[in-house]
């Protein structure tokens, strides 16, 4: 029976189904809802295969059509790969049980379900990609899906939103694709472990590595590239928010975290301390352009630019501290999706309530929607950095990390970071105690299952603080990181 | 060379002439209708004299029947492209030069 | 000069020009018409530099291009039709600078 | 010497062209003179794929490129022009705010992203393989002759496979802004008329031959779905209309045919053969045929269905 489990390719299976279910539900729009939620959950349980897998017999390479590696394409999953995975299951499962109540009409109904299972297959395809070029294909998959997601809505700001981040996502694939056109031609290879043994200092390689991490810096929406971020992820429907916020922009950082440490290990700090630089800015602006919102979308989606910030923090620590410095990012990354995706759901949940998202207007909503409050109040504990929640495991390990490098800089940026990110929460969870100047006795209730699903991703966000053993163990299966320690 | 090679030559630079010729009237004719005149009809002929030269250095026969397709497409589309805009010229009321 | 050298540098040009427009334009369609400029330079740099294996050049970096161009096909046409709806709803071809705040 | 000298004169020319060309696209302040020099921008591409050796890439380019993408270009500034009225409002067809003077901080660093991609190229290896040799000697196993074919359909299948779903999305995208926008009544002309009659069955012709040629000389599915594509808009062009009692479920099957027959071919070798899209080296050649023909199919009625713009079926047909 186990034997018989070891030899199904959860891999294969993570990409073909969504895509497969993906085309069906567009073939057969009144199955459509049933199809994404039967097919969320398959990839849950084949993520969890997969891990199995992973823990049994080590990092996991698949051979398409039978070619090995620089003629043909691979995948390869390791615990860096899995985590993600499992975050993206987590949040889209979730996000589809929202999403069977919040696209209640029809006529949303048949556009949401396609897209967004395709946008499951690239993102799961992205993750298992071991080929620089194959690589790219996912990423505009995922970016056109994502921008096909966000104008959703066809209303003058999700269009408006929706087409800087269409440029924005086209221009960061091309600067990508032309540093992957320098490394082929320099090196016969776009297969990632191929490159890593090949590199040498060069022109071309110099010119690759700007390339593909601007491209790459500009999708995740980096300081100074934020400016599409906020307009796209604020004006899309709430369960797609919840995706590009918790999911989307952590794909390109995957791929940059994935070059980083195979590909460019040998660059010297002056570029690291550039990233760590825009980080600790992208931390510092994106919380205090947090606070000034007056929107709560808006506010979210700039608490995103500021908690992507965080992920660059680790590059300038990891060359001293290797791993310890990305077990913190990797930590980082999974419980802000969990707890961001939970925070986009309640502000869908609030505008479902009372027709708007208006801060000073949130009018006791304690009382009328204690679950949605709750679970606002638990993924805010989460992205402050507050005990007991994952967002606080991954920063004190950034701020282990920090400490023992003695870099007072970080560890300043850590503390600011994390009283401003109070500051943006309390500012949202304090309106939601008082009455607001205009009573709402909204005659519309919010689903319960909508309500539900952001609780219980919150929880997952604050979960994630009592299990950092465990989760510190399967990300460093096939260990990822460990390259960098050994290089010198 | 051959006598059939210099034959193609010649063949090709009339074509080509042709092509000047059609060019020259698209950029110095004085409204739509005669520039819609000189292209389609010097460029029409200076593509089937080009493609005459070109066949006598053909073998296959399949070849030289590709090469009279194309001359043949080409006559047709430019033909009726020709027409169409003309057509909309005059929709538009777009008064022929004097 | 050999091919393999002319048109790599052309094709640099055309990527930093397209570059440029989609900096300095504002109007939507030549934004979109600078980012395909853009991406044939990135396509001529990728199959210039394969002519350098000699008058069979290598094959892979012909197919990269191949799904690049279909992808920016695809890609352009999302972006057209945006476009449009954008300017039936708001009657502009460019965007708002305000968005920020 | 002196071909030699001759053919980098026309590389220097035809260089200089293209970016002369791409800078007035860009510069000129009316956008259909813009649009019709992108397109002659593509047709010039396409003599330098030929030149480089890489006629499968020229013909993609002259055929999606510059054709296709030029009609969609076109189409959208029709439409841009005439939302309502049917008149040409000027002030969209040309740049209203357009500032002819170069602004120089961008194009400061426009000339150095030049001078820094420039010396990196100039840096590189005179003489470089790549893959070439291991595509050549994989091409008895590839089951077709192309290489070109054989990277994209069997090597590296797993990429067009997502590539076909990337021009997919991008349709999906394209119709969730919202219905086909009001059909205008077509150019009604009997030349236009006789002339899409005439031509529909040449492109078809035209692009079976180039599918099925493309196992061993330039072609493949891409041009050849390009092609039939093209014969689908020159058809909407003249006026031609889907039947209002066409079911949608046929077209929509037709759409997904290539990217349908792919995710099955994948399921099913993943079971037979244990790797995903392994195919058998018997039936490879076999293989590749059927899917390129579905691919075709799909590639020409998406490119199509994105021409006609929005979303063809009224909002409770397509739930059926």
């Amino acid at each position: 029976m186990l034997s018989m489990l070891a030899q199904i390719p959860f891999d294969a299976i993570l990409i073909l189904l969504p895509l497969g279910a993906g085309m069906l539900s567009f073939l057969w729009p009144v199955i459509a809802r049933a199809l994404g939620l039967l097919t969320t959950v398959a990839v849950l349980m084949s993520v969890i295969g997969l891990g199995w897998q992973i823990q049994q017999s080590g990092s996991h390479i698949h051979l398409l059509g039978g070619w090995s590696a620089p003629l043909g394409i691979q995948l390869y999953a390791d615990g860096l790969s899995l985590l993600m995975l499992a975050a993206t299951a987590i949040v889209g499962f979730a996000v589809s049980i929202y999403a069977t109540r919040y696209f209640s009409r029809r006529h949303d109904e048949v556009r949401f379900w396609p897209v967004w299972l395709l946008l499951l297959g690239a993102l799961n395809a992205l993750f298992l990609a071991a080929d620089i070029f194959n690589l790219y294909v996912t990423l505009e998959l995922l970016g056109l899906a994502a921008v096909a997601l966000t104008a959703l809505t066809g209303s003058r700001q999700a269009l408006v939103g929706a087409m800087r981040y269409l440029f924005a996502t086209l221009l960061g694939s091309l600067c990508y694709l032309l540093g992957v056109a320098l490394l082929y031609q320099t090196y016969g290879t776009v297969d990632i472990a191929l490159l890593g043994e090949l590199l040498e200092s060069s022109p071309g390689v110099w010119a690759a590595l700007g390339l593909i991490t601007t491209g790459l810096v500009l999708k995740t929406a980096l300081f100074p590239f934020h400016f599409w971020l906020p307009p796209a992820h604020a004006s899309a429907p709430a369960p797609v928010s919840a995706v590009l916020s918790a999911l989307v922009v952590k794909a390109s950082f995957y791929i940059l975290l994935r070059l980083w440490l195979t590909l460019f290990n040998p660059t010297d700090d002056s570029i690291n301390n550039l990233l760590g630089l825009l980080g600790a800015t992208a931390v510092l602006w994106g919380s205090i352009q947090a606070f000034r919102q007056t929107r709560l979308k808006l506010l979210i989606a700039y608490s995103t630019v500021a908690q992507i910030g965080y992920l660059f923090l680790a590059f300038p620590l990891a060359a001293a501290s290797g791993g310890l410095a990305w077990n913190a990012v990797a930590y980082l990354a999974l419980s802000h999706a969990l707890a961001k995706a939970a925070m986009f759901l309640t502000a869908g949940n609030l505008i479902h309530f009372d027709g708007h998202d208006r801060i000073a207007d949130l009018d006791r909503v304690v009382q009328r929607l204690p679950v949605t409050a709750w679970a606002f109040a638990l993924a805010g504990v989460s992205i402050m950095g507050l005990p007991p929640s994952g967002g606080f495991i991954g920063k004190w390990l950034l701020l282990e990390a920090a400490l023992k490098q003695g870099n007072w800089g970080i560890v300043t940026v850590l503390v600011v970071g994390g009283l401003l990110a109070a500051a943006y929460i309390f500012k949202v969870l304090g309106n939601t105690f008082t009455e607001a100047l205009h009573h709402h006795e909204s005659s519309t209730s919010v689903p319960a299952r909508m309500e539900w699903t952001a609780f219980g991703l919150a929880l997952g966000a604050i979960i994630l603080g009592f299990t950092a053993t465990p989760v510190l163990e399967i990300i460093n299966l096939g260990s990822p990181f460990s390259a960098r320690e050994i290089s010198p | 060379m051959t006598i059939i090679d210099y034959l193609s030559i010649i063949l090709i630079i009339i074509g080509a002439f042709f092509f000047l010729a059609g060019t020259l009237g698209l950029l110095r004719f004085p409204d739509i209708y005669t520039r819609l005149h000189a292209l389609t009809k010097a460029d029409n002929l200076g593509l089937g004299i080009t493609i005459i030269g070109l066949m006598l250095q053909l073998e296959s026969i399949m070849a030289v029947g590709k090469l009279l397709l194309i001359w043949l497409l080409v006559l047709l589309s430019g033909a009726s492209v020709a027409h169409l805009i003309a057509k909309g010229a005059v929709q538009r009321k777009i008064r022929p030069w004097k | 000069m050999s091919p393999q050298l002319i048109y790599p540098l052309i094709g640099a040009g055309l990527f930093s020009l397209g570059l440029y427009g989609l900096i300095v334009h504002s109007h939507l369609l030549r934004k979109i018409l600078a980012i395909n400029i853009m991406g044939s330079g990135v396509f001529l740099i990728l199959v210039a530099l394969a002519k350098r294996s000699g008058e069979m050049p290598d094959p892979v970096p012909h197919a990269m291009v191949i799904t690049g161009i279909v992808v920016a096909v695809s890609a352009t046409a999302l972006a057209l039709a945006m476009m449009l709806k954008l300017h039936t709803e708001t009657g502009r071809t460019d965007l708002p600078d305000d968005q920020q705040t | 010497m002196e071909i030699s000298l001759l053919s980098t004169i026309f590389d220097v020319l035809l260089g200089l062209s293209l970016l002369g060309l791409a800078w007035s696209a860009l510069a000129t302040t009316d956008l259909f003179k813009a649009v019709l020099l992108f397109i002659a921008f593509g047709l010039l591409m396409a003599l330098v794929w030929v030149r480089l050796n890489a006629p499968d890439v020229a013909l993609a380019e002259a055929a999606i490129g510059a054709g296709i993408t030029g009609a969609l270009m076109l189409s959208a500034l029709a439409r841009l022009n005439s939302p309502h009225t049917g008149r040409a409002i000027a002030s969209h067809t040309t740049d209203p705010e357009k500032d002819p003077s170069i602004q120089w901080w961008p194009f400061i660093s426009l000339v150095l992203v030049f001078i820094g991609l420039a010396y990196s190229v100039f840096t590189f290896s005179p003489a470089f393989m790549g893959l070439q040799p291991d595509v050549y000697s994989q091409l008895v196993n590839s089951g077709v002759e192309n290489p070109v074919t054989a990277v994209l359909l069997n090597f590296r299948g797993y990429d067009t496979l997502l590539e076909m779903l990337v021009l997919f999305v991008a349709l999906l995208g394209v119709w969730s802004l919202g219905e086909n926008p009001a059909v205008k009544t077509p150019f009604i002309s009997p030349v236009l008329d006789t002339l899409s009659r005439l031509l529909t069955p040449v492109f078809i012709l035209v692009a079976a031959y180039i599918l099925w040629v493309g196992a061993h000389a330039p072609g493949g599915a891409f041009q050849a779905g390009s092609i039939l594509g093209a014969a689908g808009i020159l058809l909407l062009l003249s006026g031609w209309q889907l039947r209002k009692d066409t079911s949608s479920l046929f077209f929509r099957v037709l759409l997904l045919a290539g990217p349908l027959a792919f995710v099955a071919l994948a399921a099913i070798t993943l079971l037979i053969q244990g790797q995903l899209l392994e195919y058998p080296p018997a039936q490879a050649g076999l293989l590749i045929l059927i899917l390129e023909t579905f691919a075709t199919l799909s590639i020409g009625v998406t490119l199509a269905a994105l021409f006609l713009g929005g979303f063809p079926w009224s909002k409770n047909r397509a739930l059926k």
